[in-house]
């Protein structure tokens, strides 16, 4: 079977996204987009793009990235998640990037890679591999992840002159930000615009599919790298939290609780890899692969965030402690690229298990 | 004399006659309806009851709605009527209970509760805000937190260590205290869901004469435990079926197609059955306590209302991502009241996560239950016989 | 809305049936039926028909029954559960009764009433209201339960000629006993043969359906007697075995566990109990009240036989100890007149929510 | 030297070329085996290995396999190979070595393990069971239980205690015994499943020399820890996917779409994921394993493999009401080895209820996970520094 484990230069990796996370953000002004929400140049994304240069992780180094892959980039999405980071790494850097990857585009490429430029797919955030529908008619499409502040905004159409992907410049359309749950991840209306046809037909739906399944298989590293930070964090608190003249870690309900939750978080790791090593072998199993992995790590996301403002206890549930900022991620993040339940629809017929 | 019903149609008539609710104030009607006796009749003559039992009460509103006339408003002074009353006429002195009981029924004066603090929530008696007693008066120092209503609220309770001596639940004393004295201070307590429906308390030197001192010095923990109690009594009554987040979700369900699916749909029908079970247990409940068999049931159907709660508005936000992306409004709002429902999906959503922690984190309940109702050996207490001031925190 | 509490008469009631139980039934004999089946005539058949008469609940005193009701004949089933009694009653004194009451039925009903004879409708024991099918063609119908050792069989049949049910007598048929997972309430294949028609068409088919119904209503009772048992024993267990120097029922995890069971077992008595009283009242919420009960307090019975092994611990996994009879018990009937799946399956279109 | 590989090869042909596996014995053969050093090859030369790393383990497998050639009957003498084997190699002396381990590995002896005492289940280090020193030779009296294979075992390891006035811990010892004296008395233990699968053991006078005592007297809970830690690493193996009860009911499944309803769909497809998320997990901790870099998975993943045999099987008893009512055979049998997966849904279900319980209860897994992994406080030990005589049983 495939590795699963973190080579060296990963770990490296790891280390240098999150020493830069640790730098650039913290929880007060993240908490701070709620009330002002801020487009995303800041400093931890410059940090990302032009000191770490992570967001060419996926485009290879003779079209201006790094030319490392999905393992690698799942590393990043661990620790993103990690941060609640309130950057637009998995819309531009995996899915959008990944769109133009795999129609060989060129012009824009680099300065995605170079995290000059950023880029989102224009379908509602909860479409998913194999169920989307570009849009039609006039309708603004919406809710759109990663549209808010990007430059370029890659949207499918159809019309009756058949499928077209279209690449129109932000400026020459309305993104109209939405009042988001998760506002580390603003959510947008984005009107319709002409633009410049990248592809039409299959060849265009085949790159949008790739975009889907690449943010799928890594938005569950993201989940990981979350559940796991709410994990530590929990224990952390419970081992510091004095009532009864103790402290509440030492008591067995909670004790037990959480390594119940250290089991989940683990198995989410596993299949988060997986996910991202499938991802990066063009593995056959890959479609299995992301499925699972969507299915189990959004929900053990959720849960890890749950229990993590349950035993904050009512610090957990203020507006100042940063756990919110975990919980409003985690829950949308449920819903994005294919809610649980929609994924065990997918699943099934994949593995020769249908009604 | 005749029998009570007949005696207190007549009262309610009287009332209604001399107060027509569509003329007076809501206060003069309510003052008024205290004075008669009308206001909880199970309490004494002169504090607005008439010494009956307390089913009685039930038939005083039913006719009151019937009428049209205003009862006070339970929403805005929840605390005051469902806890403070009940307290101040179980242990009260004469003078408080003439002082505070009428203003408190007409909603002249608005109570909140100072009973949390930072390093007190699931072990309430940690209390640490100390009153120091000097001729016949008490000095405040301290800080307290999720005190709901705070800012509009004329008066408080409070539990205060007045002893450190002792152990925890010997050292506390319980008080009445002005929300006026210039040495509070209320600051709105932003909540994950955006709003500030609670407060943090500050309170520097705060003064409050001995009259005020509800029970004895030192007996301030079986005090509050009779306000607790009270709060907790308050769920046993019954409600209609669907009342509640999952009545939200079916509505939304049968309105909108969309959203349906065969996954879905067992998912909805689990919570609907549970849901449907609870209310079912609590009617049951009602019904004993009608006839004087009060359960022990109570504790345990907050859990359920928690996990239903949580689990119920989660779900919501999963069949229509498209929606439960979205949220209403982040803007911080200081409401009067708490509405559960009355928002949107992703509000009703966060503010549950609250369900499982106010009023007894389901922890703590859980605690309840297997040692009150079922027996289990308690939790060793490391804090036991040990003075307040020697216990680790 | 119905009372929901018990009369001083029920209280009485019951007490007598744990005293009958309790007198004539010990788990070590039960569980010799697992490797020496035995026929209904145990003394405490015998206890409950002769001395108690409460096979007659149901039946109105002028055809020779008590006279009382569902509620009654519930708490008779809540006593049964707690004992795990391995006797007729469910399928004899409540089902089969109320197929040939619901008739009008009088030459067999005052016998049925005095536990002098016993019956019971033969339909696969997994059969609910609603959704059954009489036999059909020649193939013996199975599983069927309260057939081995009763007297009189009421078969619900369909050919050519239309619905019937018929009355046959077991002497005139074979009842093949089958390994049971429960043989507490063993369950058979019987041999159709042909009997006196007591009923066609329509009417056939409402008293074939008033017996479902009334099967399902108060096997929910019959759970909750033994959830309620599985939650006591099990307290009392935890609370005298020693492990680590102490009870351990003191250990925090165990207790909340027992406290979350405590509330499912409780909120199952208030579901049995508005299904009985449903089902006395002839309420028209009886079908939402009979699915409510039967989804519900299915699985709480499986539940709190299963936390009951666990807390009992190795002791709970032997033949010695009683435990796993209620686990038997619990999970055939769970299985019994519809899964909790089924139930939740037909409740929906009753509160208006479909797929 | 050549390179371990090469002459591993070299070896196996050799022993391959000496002991055709068509035309010897097993037993012949295993020995044979056992004295080319190919039983464990991280075994040192003489017990059965060459002193290679342990991974070539693997490939002397593999190869023994392509090849035809038996290994031990693990599913009969799991104990002896899984547990005491590692045991007395690492700290049973040479006598003990060169006596025991090359019949072990040839299954001429069966082992079993006398550790669990009625008294002593989740609490395993309060063995009452009381060893006496007499001269040369240790005399046991007491009652073991949950003993797998007593009945067909030659020898077994025991612990025992050797001195009640120390602390629980520090008064056991550990040794090696032989079933046949005649101070053994073995019942079959029936189960829940009608199978007595396991012994309830009876030791009145039991004699031991003190050559068979394993470490130093008033050492045995730290040699049992040894034994104990080989039984938890057997679970890093990874496995095919649907290996195990998800297989058997996506099997059946597929066969009969009878069964099949969308809500059972989902109810399914939960647990496949649930099962394959623990595969992934064990394949990541055998890769772990692999590079040296062993992770505390294991406890945690015997909790998920308990609970998903018990919802599997639960589950499966659902979908097929006609069969799950029905069960294969009550006759008490006494099987040679446990098959979790050879019987009907009935028996497998009973039997899964084991799996939270033998080998670390799930409530003592999720203590080492929490106090160990996640390194929160540990349960307060009430008989921690008490003499064993004196602590409450």
């Amino acid at each position: 079977m495939t590795n699963l484990l973190y080579t060296d230069i990963e770990d490296a990796l790891r280390e240098s996204v999150r020493g830069a996370m640790e730098r650039h953000l913290d929880p007060h002004s993240t908490t701070g987009i709620y009330d002002e929400p801020k487009p995303w140049e800041s400093k931890a994304w410059q940090s990302l793009t032009e000191e770490l240069g992570v967001a060419g992780l996926l485009v290879p180094e003779d079209s201006g990235g790094v030319g490392a892959g999905p393992r690698e980039a799942a590393v990043v999405l661990e620790e993103i998640g990690r941060a609640v980071a309130p950057v637009p790494y998995l819309t531009s850097s995996v899915i959008a990037t990944q769109v133009l990857l795999q129609l060989g585009e060129s012009e824009h490429i680099a300065s995605l890679a170079a995290g000059e430029t950023t880029a989102a797919l224009v379908l509602p955030w909860a479409a998913r591999p194999g169920h989307w529908s570009p849009a039609q008619g006039t309708d603004p499409v919406k809710p759109v992840a990663g549209a808010v502040g990007a430059d370029l905004l890659l949207i499918p159409v159809a019309d009756a002159g058949g499928f077209q992907l279209q690449l129109v410049k932000a400026a020459d359309t309305t993104v109209d930000p939405l009042v988001s749950f998760d506002m580390t991840r603003p959510l947008a209306a984005v009107t319709l615009a002409s633009g410049e046809v990248l592809a039409t037909g299959e060849e265009a739906q085949r790159a949008v599919e790739a975009g889907l399944q690449a943010g799928a298989a890594l938005l569950a590293s993201e989940q990981y790298g979350l559940a796991r930070s709410c994990l530590e964090t929990t224990v952390d608190y419970v081992k510091n939290r004095i009532q009864f003249a103790r402290p509440i870690g030492s008591f067995q309900a909670i004790k037990h609780r959480l390594a119940d939750l250290y089991l989940e978080v683990t198995q989410a790791g596993a299949a988060a890899r997986y996910a991202a090593a499938a991802l990066a072998d063009d593995d056959p199993d890959k479609a299995v692969a992301i499925s699972v992995a969507q299915a189990y790590c959004s929900d053990v996301a959720v849960h890890a965030a749950e229990e993590a403002v349950q035993l904050h206890g009512g610090n957990g549930m203020t507006w100042e402690y940063p756990v919110h900022l975990y919980l409003k991620r985690a829950k949308s993040s449920q819903l994005a690229l294919g809610t649980p339940e929609k994924h065990r629809q997918d699943l099934g017929p994949l593995v020769n298990i249908t009604t | 004399m005749s029998d009570p019903k007949t005696m207190l149609r007549q009262r309610v008539d009287e009332l209604l006659a001399t107060h027509d609710p569509a003329t007076v104030s809501t206060t003069e009607f309510l003052g008024a309806r205290f004075d008669a006796g009308l206001a909880w009749v199970h309490f004494p003559e002169g504090h607005g009851g008439l010494g009956l039992p307390q089913e009685y009460n039930d038939l005083v509103e039913t006719w009151m709605d019937e009428a049209g006339a205003p009862g006070p408003e339970r929403s805005r002074n929840g605390i005051g009527l469902g806890m403070v009353a009940p307290t101040i006429m179980a242990i009260g002195t004469k003078e408080q209970q003439e002082k505070y009981l009428r203003p408190l029924y007409t909603c002249e004066e608005i109570w909140c509760q100072l009973f949390s603090e930072p390093g007190a929530g699931s072990d309430l008696a940690a209390v640490a805000t100390k009153a120091v007693l000097s001729g016949d008066t008490w000095t405040v120092d301290g800080q307290k937190v999720w005190t709901s209503g705070a800012h509009h609220a004329k008066r408080a309770i409070l539990v205060a260590r007045t002893d450190i001596e002792v152990p925890k639940h010997a050292g506390l004393t319980y008080f009445l205290v002005d929300m006026e004295d210039p040495g509070i201070e209320v600051r709105p307590l932003r909540q994950i869901t955006g709003e500030a429906e609670f407060n943090e308390v500050f309170l520097n030197g705060v003064t409050i004469p001995d009259a005020d001192r509800v029970g004895e010095t030192g007996e301030g923990w079986r005090v509050a435990t009779t306000t607790l109690n009270n709060e907790r009594v308050a769920i046993g009554s019954g409600a209609d079926r669907e009342a509640g987040h999952i009545g939200v979700l079916a509505e939304k369900w049968r309105k909108n197609p969309a959203i349906r699916s065969e996954a879905a749909y067992h998912e909805l029908m689990h919570w609907w059955i549970e849901a449907e079970v609870t209310r079912l247990t609590g009617e049951r409940l009602r019904q004993q306590l009608e006839v004087g068999q009060p359960g022990p049931e109570g504790s345990a159907m907050k859990l359920a209302f928690a996990t239903q709660a949580q689990a119920i508005t989660g779900l919501a936000i999963e069949l229509d991502p498209d929606h439960g992306l979205l949220y209403d409004d982040w803007t911080m709002h200081r409401p009067d009241s708490t509405d559960f429902l009355g928002r949107d999906v992703g509000f009703r959503y966060l503010r549950a996560k609250g369900n499982s922690l106010e009023g007894g984190s389901s922890e703590i309940l859980r605690n309840v239950v297997a040692e009150r109702v079922l027996g289990l050996p308690a939790e060793q207490r490391l804090d036991k016989g040990i003075p307040f001031k020697d216990v680790p925190r």
